[in-house]
């Protein structure tokens, strides 16, 4: 199976209406050349998962600044004016998740888990409206796993097969958004075409992912 | 009188002290990042930024720059030898498994019960949580490092009015005032930075300010 | 009639046609494990095992034997060109998760809804479940390879009465008097291997079978 | 910090009664030197939690052999007659758990989560006396956390930080067990005794290894 196709034949994955994860942290390890592709090409009405918003002018911000959300689940706006504006504009719609929770929301929709059950976020606006299960006289919040359409995600390397590693803080919420998402998409810098990656230096393998991009060097 | 540089130092020096030898940290954004710069050489601290970085250490020099290699705050930095980089769920596992001995953050407001809220001002400014919720919830010791006033108005109050980032959760607090500690009864002043009266401080301070019998000079 | 060896790599070899180009496959130790030997070589399926390994491959010459790489059994094993070595919650989180498309189990007992007993007989023997609970309740299609009887006892009942590893959780079962699909109404003989009569089969068979109208010889 | 030291020093940290982690699957990637410096010492009424007891004469095997658990939690005892035989008799509690919860719950012990949500075991004896959570309709089983005084574990290779890689099916239970511990000992066939290890390389981070044993080659 050839799983390396062209930047135009990738953003073709991602439909109007999609769910969308989106791997980086203030746009470290994001997948910028699909970004910027799904900017150019106006994909619109797209649920964002991602840890945050970015910036203006990087990463999953260039999709904000092109209205390409119509709801955003992220634990971090702040380092984008233009998400908080279209918030309190009532634009968009912001659900802020704890970044741990999120995280492991991630994790639990890929890994079949039925939740996550955390003492982060009790007694705050978070708890709001959801499920308090006691174990041994503790309370926790049930978070609910999460699940996407497309994962679009960044590699330092990725083989034919879509076997991943990584470089420097990187690996963020990549590691675990391919495991969530109906089709999954990574963009790396660089695309092993020769022979494949040691299988002891995988860190995350290619059954969880569906397609490869070329990113080539930032 | 400090100018706000000279107070924000002030204050980073004084939690540097809070450390053990060993201590695993998470520093906050803003001024919680500068108690980096104030840590002895002879104790090691282990740093923590929770986008995935064990041992991160100072900025580099502009030619070493790596983008990929940041702090929380996206800003360039470096890993000290024996570091290592994981992913987000690994980093929160360190965190919310109370593998984090001490986190310093921000705060908007504490209150005498130890809830913080340092995450929005609703209809006007919502950042986020980012990480802080988890912190806050898993650090064995939590640090708010702060200026006593947000421009003259108390920010050590009877109760938060804002939206609270968790309950129950602040251990210390340290000012350019002075160190106080969130105890069953409420705020306790230890320490008190000789530029100010007690009665300054209990003016600035929006609950009733305990005053430990042990109190002393400010440590720096 | 065919010895033992013979009977289950018949039961191996149909149970291989099951696969779909492409697909992410787990078998269980003993017979399941001959499944691989005759996987078409056109056919890419991809083997994984919950020990730790995808894209599991043949065994070893003797010479190349490595004491790390083993399949679920610590039988020495291979890894192919694109495979990778994965954790314990990884592997798990592939087959709780639905990422695989077939596991292939044998069984002590499958009952006609489905229902599966294959990891204990109380105070006689007691091996546990090792991944077997996950797979059948993760998988996406369960194919139950196992010989028709036990001794001449039927294995396919109207409800388990051995300790249930999973309830309604088989999809197929291939024996070597035939192919079974476990449907609404029960067991349904999809193929029959041409030596054994319905009649036989039935006899054979603890629960009603119900007979396709589309029953054709076992595909070879 | 110096984190290496004897086997000697090792097994001195285990004290009787205490609850042990030790990664390995059916041997493969098992601290064995640490095992049979404890057999050697002795020491008993341990609890076991292990994916499985292995064999009479390899891994956690030889403990049992010995006589040295009060109790075991595993996945698997079949192919350690002896485990059968000391459960069958009574001399020996064992507690079986689905392998894929296993390795959950200790995860959940070491990350801070109040349990396991999974569907796996629902309907089987696992469930019994267990609470049921329902998510959106359906049921999931509340598996709870896994903690242990001590976690006995193998890499291929450690640094003096205590950063751990793996080689071949080795990484098992090995990754998560330092974090549900106390106390973690690492025996690595390889120490890294000039420099540290690639920080792109490292598995496990060294800050769930308090200490460290120099295993050799097998």
């Amino acid at each position: 199976m050839n799983k390396i196709i062209s930047l135009e034949e990738a953003v073709a994955k991602v439909k109007e209406g999609d769910t969308v994860m989106v791997g980086g942290f203030l746009g470290v390890g994001t997948p910028e050349k699909l970004i910027d592709a799904l900017v150019a090409k106006g994909t619109r009405d797209l649920t964002l998962i991602c840890n945050d918003t970015a910036f203006i002018n990087c990463g999953v911000g260039k999709m904000v600044v092109a209205k390409l959300f119509k709801k955003i689940i992220a634990s971090h706006i702040g380092t984008n004016k233009e998400t908080g504006r279209q918030m309190l504009e009532g634009e968009t719609e912001v659900e802020l998740v704890p970044q741990g929770t999120l995280i492991e929301r991630i994790r639990a929709g890929g890994f079949g888990l039925g939740g996550v059950l955390t003492r982060t976020g009790l007694g705050t606006e978070v708890a709001k409206g959801k499920q308090i299960v006691q174990v041994d006289g503790q309370d926790y919040l049930l978070e609910k796993p999460l699940h996407a359409d497309v994962a679009l995600l960044f590699a330092q390397k990725v083989d034919r097969e879509g076997n991943m590693s990584f470089h420097g803080a990187t690996r963020n919420f990549n590691v675990y958004m391919g495991s969530a998402a109906t089709t999954s998409i990574v963009e790396a810098r660089e695309v092993i075409r020769e022979g494949f990656m040691d299988p002891d230096q995988v860190v995350v393998p290619g059954i969880f992912v569906k397609y490869i991009v070329d990113g080539g060097a930032l | 009188m400090m100018d706000k540089q000279a107070m924000q130092e002030f204050i980073a020096r004084r939690v540097a002290l809070e450390f053990k030898q060993g201590d695993l940290v998470n520093l906050g954004i803003g001024l919680p990042t500068l108690v980096a710069n104030f840590v002895p050489a002879e104790k090691e601290v282990i740093f923590q930024s929770e986008n995935g970085c064990i041992r991160l250490g100072p900025a580099p020099e502009p030619q070493n720059v790596d983008p990929c290699i940041t702090n929380a705050g996206a800003v360039p930095a470096s890993l000290l030898p024996g570091g290592a980089f994981i992913d987000s769920a690994m980093s929160f596992g360190i965190i919310r498994g109370g593998h984090v001995d001490v986190t310093v953050l921000g705060a908007l407001q504490v209150a005498e019960n130890g809830d913080i809220a340092n995450y929005m001002i609703p209809g006007k400014m919502v950042p986020g949580m980012g990480g802080a919720m988890d912190l806050l919830s898993g650090a064995k010791k939590v640090i708010v490092a702060m200026e006593h006033t947000a421009k003259g108005a108390p920010k050590l109050m009877k109760s938060c009015d804002l939206p609270l980032t968790a309950i129950k959760a602040v251990d210390l607090i340290v000012t350019e005032m002075g160190v106080i500690e969130v105890t069953e009864v409420g705020f306790l002043l230890v320490e008190r930075n000789p530029e100010y009266s007690i009665d300054e401080i209990r003016q600035n301070t929006g609950a009733e300010l305990h005053i430990s019998p042990n109190l002393i000079d400010m440590a720096l």
